[in-house]
């Protein structure tokens, strides 16, 4: 009893919390305790939400364009971090020649946070969707071969002298048991490379972009709108959100798939 | 029959034995191997810069080493390379410093308190998928294009991970360690002395760890906008200027940076708590 | 010591030495293994024991002499080797069909005499009411009886158990030893089986070899030729258990 | 208070009356434990024996006083047991040693809670420590030492708090056989220097019969109850292969249920 009743109270204590948050935001800039310049009300970003669905003015497109130039952007290099990160790791993980070539550049290229890339990126790609698709790769790319990697090392060594004693092959024992050991390690490793990827995405938009949702919020500051940047700001964090809870999703679908 | 195996070659590699000189096993060396891989990614580089496969946006290695050089003796906007490495550094360690004095206590306030928990927890939450760079633009609003806009975005970023460590860190003590000093006769009081600090503080060191190597990457991107020196302004000189052996120098000093950083927390918490990482290492 | 084998020789070993830099580990040992025989071997802690069957398991080269099974040198490529690990060995991604199933796969059995076997083992062991199940939804002494099936589905020309039944409790070891031995005289293969527990090793064997510390060797070699089902409390039962224990004490 | 002396003259130390225990409400009720009277006598070696998930630890949980019986009730020495009793020395089956800690600083810590000075709690942990066979690793840390040898660490650690009763939670457990045998001796050597009073948990029925002055045999099915108590009146040191030792051995094993 005195059980439920305490999670009660901390559940209010929650709601009353983010409540208190909002209203206060709002009161602090509806009595101008802080100027309207530098902070919108909770008020205005909705207000500003609503007016940017269906105006492309004064950053010249719509909400949705952004959304959806930022994804196409985001899922492209993450896709293709995936479908070349994974298996690299993988294969780093089982094959001494592999893992002696590619580790040492792998290495050196680790330790570069991804908005170094940004410069080169832009010179090599230009400002347009290859640019920061490349960005976005380098950056989801490092956590997939890691944790592929890893998952293989990880592969219970039992499992693998037992294979060996049946007589099966290097490559045997990699698909049939390295590759489903590892496979738990490398979803975990999707939602890292993911958060890294979506971080990326927008430091990328801020330094050359001209739609998408890190734009948005460097056109806010740039025409001095705080509700602009504000909405930007949230949007990213929604998205962000979202793609997590349905790749999260799908991981859980697919782990079911292979583990029970 | 006995004579025809010790003749095995295969034997041989397993073994590690000194005397046998197959070309396979110096190829399955993973030392040999590293050497081959650099090398290799070397002439690979060059022979990009030299066939212009990115047009005159690939220089060659040798340039790169020459402009780093160069760089550390010439002034570059009236500073050289170490200056401009320590411009960041220094945004990196005050902001560090800030986020270590609010966000551990924070974070030992929530795994202590449930409701402290509940108050802060949901608006830690709301704030922790924006990324730190997209606070930018609000930074430079409100606190202008200086340092202080640049040290607001690093706190953000690095104060994520101080919490969240301190948070799961002092959660998630074993509780049969707590039982086993409750059996001993202890308190409440040595309970957290003896027990919860000691048992939380590898995790709350793993997040101040996570939290510096946030606040060097968020640094860069704070320094990409509006930036009169730093390393972030180093690689943005470099595409104003057309000059991409000097970006990729300074990559290469960011990276040295960043793994020289992990390296020495590392050995601080070697040396901090050595029943912890003597562990790692032995297992 | 060749007028203990009756069974014609399946597996000899000849002269098995075994150097790790200058440590000698195992020194020059020399054993056969009878036709469908049960051999058990007993040694004290730390006596090398997985060294000695990592070599005989051909997963380690020895540094001398060589292994044959049917005057052939033993490989596991050619040869059907099975080997049952004290640690728990199902893969966690396999059903236990597939678990059962998998050493044949590696052996490519054709695909019928494959179904076949696996009806027969997982009928013999008793799982058949658990094939479509994953490891972790049975208990650990269910997942060392699909180990024990798997091992015995490739009709191996030499099996070798590490302590199987280590962490078992009596009850459920004496259990998992009678259906062992009934396994066993079903189909007839050469055994090799390593434990610390005497007991265990007289209830089982035909022949015990006891390992001597390091560097092993074989310290001594005790026939057991008590009728099966065998009774822990026959004297002629103790006496031999006692005597073995006394082997391995004297070192 | 009142039959705190048996029938033989010798007191009662632990006295368990009608305890039982569940978690959970409602429908999630689950019984581990049912009505269950239990005494134990001074410097009685008693040993708990049921396989796996017999509400065994739960038992101990209570004698110890981590956790509240549901109903019921449990004097230690006459008095009720309201919480953790330093009293009472507990060797867990998971070893729980303070990983920051060296094996002197473990072994001393009972006493340092205590208040008691440096230099005395210093010669009392080295005294059981050389009692226990450590003597050499008092630096050492846990990791760096084997399963044995952690547990070794954990009887010392209890055994330097003074208690006067001892509770070991399967604490060989999670050792080799020989090991486990190996340490089998040592707790009755240990025991016969020390003599307190023992309780002693195990699933395994060689290990009860060769320590026991009584072994309580618990149903193998939760809701755990007692099923019968054997008095083990065998001289010590008792050998594995002796023929009354054997025979017990089969009673016991008659008994208990199989769990495959």
């Amino acid at each position: 009893m005195g059980e439920n009743k305490k999670n009660m109270f901390l559940k209010v204590l929650s709601v009353v919390s983010i409540v208190a948050l909002f209203l206060g935001w709002q009161l602090v800039v509806d009595f101008g305790i802080v100027p309207n310049t530098l902070l919108a009300s909770p008020k205005q970003v909705i207000e500003m939400f609503i007016y940017k669905i269906s105006n492309a003015n004064p950053d010249g497109a719509v909400l949705w364009v952004h959304v959806m130039t930022s994804l196409q952007e985001a899922l492209t290099g993450y896709l293709l971090a995936l479908v070349i990160g994974i298996p690299l790791g993988l294969a780093m993980g089982w094959f001494v020649v592999v893992e002696g070539l590619a580790r040492p550049i792998f290495e050196m290229i680790r330790p570069i946070p991804p908005v170094a890339w940004i410069p080169l990126a832009i010179f090599w790609f230009g400002i347009g969707l290859a640019g920061k698709v490349f960005i976005i790769w380098a950056s989801g790319l490092v956590p997939c071969v890691i944790n592929s990697f890893v998952g293989v090392k990880m592969t219970n060594p039992v499992f693998i002298k037992m294979a060996k004693t049946y007589g099966a092959t290097d490559w045997e024992i990699f698909k049939d048991i390295c590759i489903p050991s590892a496979l738990p390690m490398v979803f975990g490793g999707l939602q890292v490379a993911l958060a890294a990827s979506w971080t990326a995405l927008v430091a990328a938009e801020l330094i050359a972009a001209d739609t998408g949702l890190g734009f948005l919020i460097t056109m806010g500051r740039r025409l001095l709108k705080p509700d602009m940047i504000i909405l930007g700001m949230m949007m990213v964090g929604l998205t962000g959100v979202i793609i997590g809870i349905i790749i999260d999703k799908i991981e859980k679908r697919l782990v079911a798939g292979v583990n029970k | 029959m006995s004579k025809i195996l010790e003749a095995n070659p295969n034997t041989e590699v397993l073994e590690g034995a000194r005397s046998s000189f197959s070309i396979k096993k110096i190829l399955y060396n993973k030392y040999v191997l590293y050497v081959i891989s650099i090398c290799l990614f070397l002439i690979v580089l060059d022979l990009f810069a030299v066939l212009q496969v990115f047009g005159n946006f690939m220089p060659r290695p040798i340039e790169v080493l020459t402009t780093l050089i160069n760089m550390t003796v010439t002034p570059l906007a009236g500073k050289t390379l170490p200056m401009h490495l320590w411009a960041s550094l220094r945004r990196v360690l005050i902001a560090f410093a800030i986020a270590v004095f609010i966000g551990v206590p924070v974070g030992v306030l929530m795994g202590f308190s449930s409701v402290a928990n509940a108050i802060i927890s949901p608006i830690f939450h709301l704030f922790k998928p924006m990324p730190p760079i997209a606070w930018i633009s609000l930074a430079i609003l409100w606190l202008g294009i200086g340092e202080a806009s640049k040290v607001f975005i690093i706190v953000i970023g690095a104060i994520v991970p101080c919490i969240l460590n301190s948070y799961n860190g002092i959660r998630l003590v074993d509780e049969s360690l707590k039982d086993a000093l409750r059996m001993l006769g202890g308190n409440r009081r040595q309970e957290i002395i003896e027990v919860i600090f000691p048992a939380s503080f590898p995790a709350i060191f793993a997040g101040l760890q996570i939290s510096l190597s946030m606040a060097w990457t968020t640094v860069l991107a704070a320094e990409l906008v509006g930036a009169r020196e730093g390393m972030g302004f180093i690689i943005v000189m470099g595409m104003n200027l057309s000059k991409p052996s000097m970006i990729i120098a300074g990559m290469i000093v960011i990276a040295l940076t960043a793994f020289m950083i992990s390296m020495a927390v590392n050995y601080l918490e070697r040396w901090v708590c050595p029943w912890k990482t003597e562990l790692e290492t032995t297992e | 010591m060749q007028a203990c084998i009756q069974k014609e020789p399946k597996v000899t070993v000849n002269n098995l030495t075994k150097r790790f830099g200058n440590l000698l580990v195992l020194d020059n040992i020399n054993f056969h293994v009878g036709n469908g025989e049960f051999l058990c071997i007993v040694g004290p802690t730390g006596c090398g024991k997985t060294t000695f069957l990592n070599l005989l398991s051909k997963l380690i080269p020895p540094t001398k002499g060589n292994i044959c099974i049917d005057n052939v040198e033993a490989d596991p490529k050619k040869h059907n080797i099975s080997f049952v690990f004290q640690e728990p060995s199902c893969l966690p991604f396999r059903t236990v069909k597939e678990n059962i199933a998998y050493g044949m796969q590696v052996k490519k059995f054709p695909k019928q005499l494959m179904e076949e076997r696996l009806q027969k083992t997982m009928e013999l062991v008793g799982l058949t009411d658990c094939a479509d199940l994953y490891p972790s939804q049975i208990s650990s002494s269910m997942e060392q009886r699909v180990a024990i099936a798997r091992a015995f589905a490739v009709n191996p020309d030499l099996l070798l158990m590490d302590e199987p039944y280590g962490q078992l409790d009596v009850k459920l070891r004496y259990y998992l030893e009678d259906e062992l031995i009934r396994i066993w005289e079903e189909f007839k293969t050469t055994v090799i089986f390593v434990t610390h527990n005497i007991e265990e090793a007289v209830y089982l064997a035909e022949r015990i070899l006891v390992l001597s510390n390091k560097p092993t060797t074989i310290k001594a070699e005790v026939k057991v030729d008590l009728p099966r089902p065998r009774k822990f409390t026959d004297p002629k039962f103790i006496e031999i258990r006692k005597h073995v224990t006394e082997l391995i004490k004297w070192w | 208070m009142e039959n705190r002396i048996g029938n033989d003259g010798i007191k009662n130390v632990i006295e368990c009356k009608g305890i039982s225990k569940y978690f959970g409400e409602g429908a999630n009720k689950k019984e581990v434990l049912s009505t269950m009277d239990l005494s134990v006598k001074e410097n009685e070696f008693v040993v708990i024996l049921g396989p796996g998930q017999s509400g065994k630890s739960t038992l101990f949980r209570m004698i110890a006083g981590l956790e509240k019986p549901s109903t019921g009730h449990i004097y230690v020495n006459g008095k009720e047991v309201t919480g953790p009793n330093p009293v009472i020395g507990y060797v867990f089956q998971r070893y729980t040693l303070f990983p920051w800690k060296t094996v002197m600083e473990n072994v001393e810590m009972g006493p340092k809670l205590k208040g008691v000075g440096k230099k005395e709690r210093r010669e009392k942990a080295q005294y059981f420590i050389n009692l226990v066979g450590l003597n050499g690793f008092e630096d050492a840390y846990p990791h760096q030492l084997s399963g044995g040898m952690k547990q070794r660490v954990g009887i010392a650690r209890a055994y330097a708090n003074d208690p006067e009763i001892m509770l070991l939670d399967e604490p060989f457990g999670q050792l080799d056989a020989q090991t486990r045998i190996l340490m089998e001796q040592e707790i009755l050597r240990i025991w016969e220097k020390e003599k307190r009073t023992v309780c002693f948990v195990t699933n395994n029925i060689d290990e009860a019969i060769f320590l026991g002055d009584r072994i309580v045999m618990l149903e193998g099915k939760l809701p755990s109850k007692m099923k019968k108590i054997y008095n083990v009146d065998l001289p010590r040191p008792r050998d594995f292969t002796d023929l009354a030792f054997l025979e017990l051995r089969e009673e016991i094993t008659g008994e208990t249920e199989l769990a495959l």
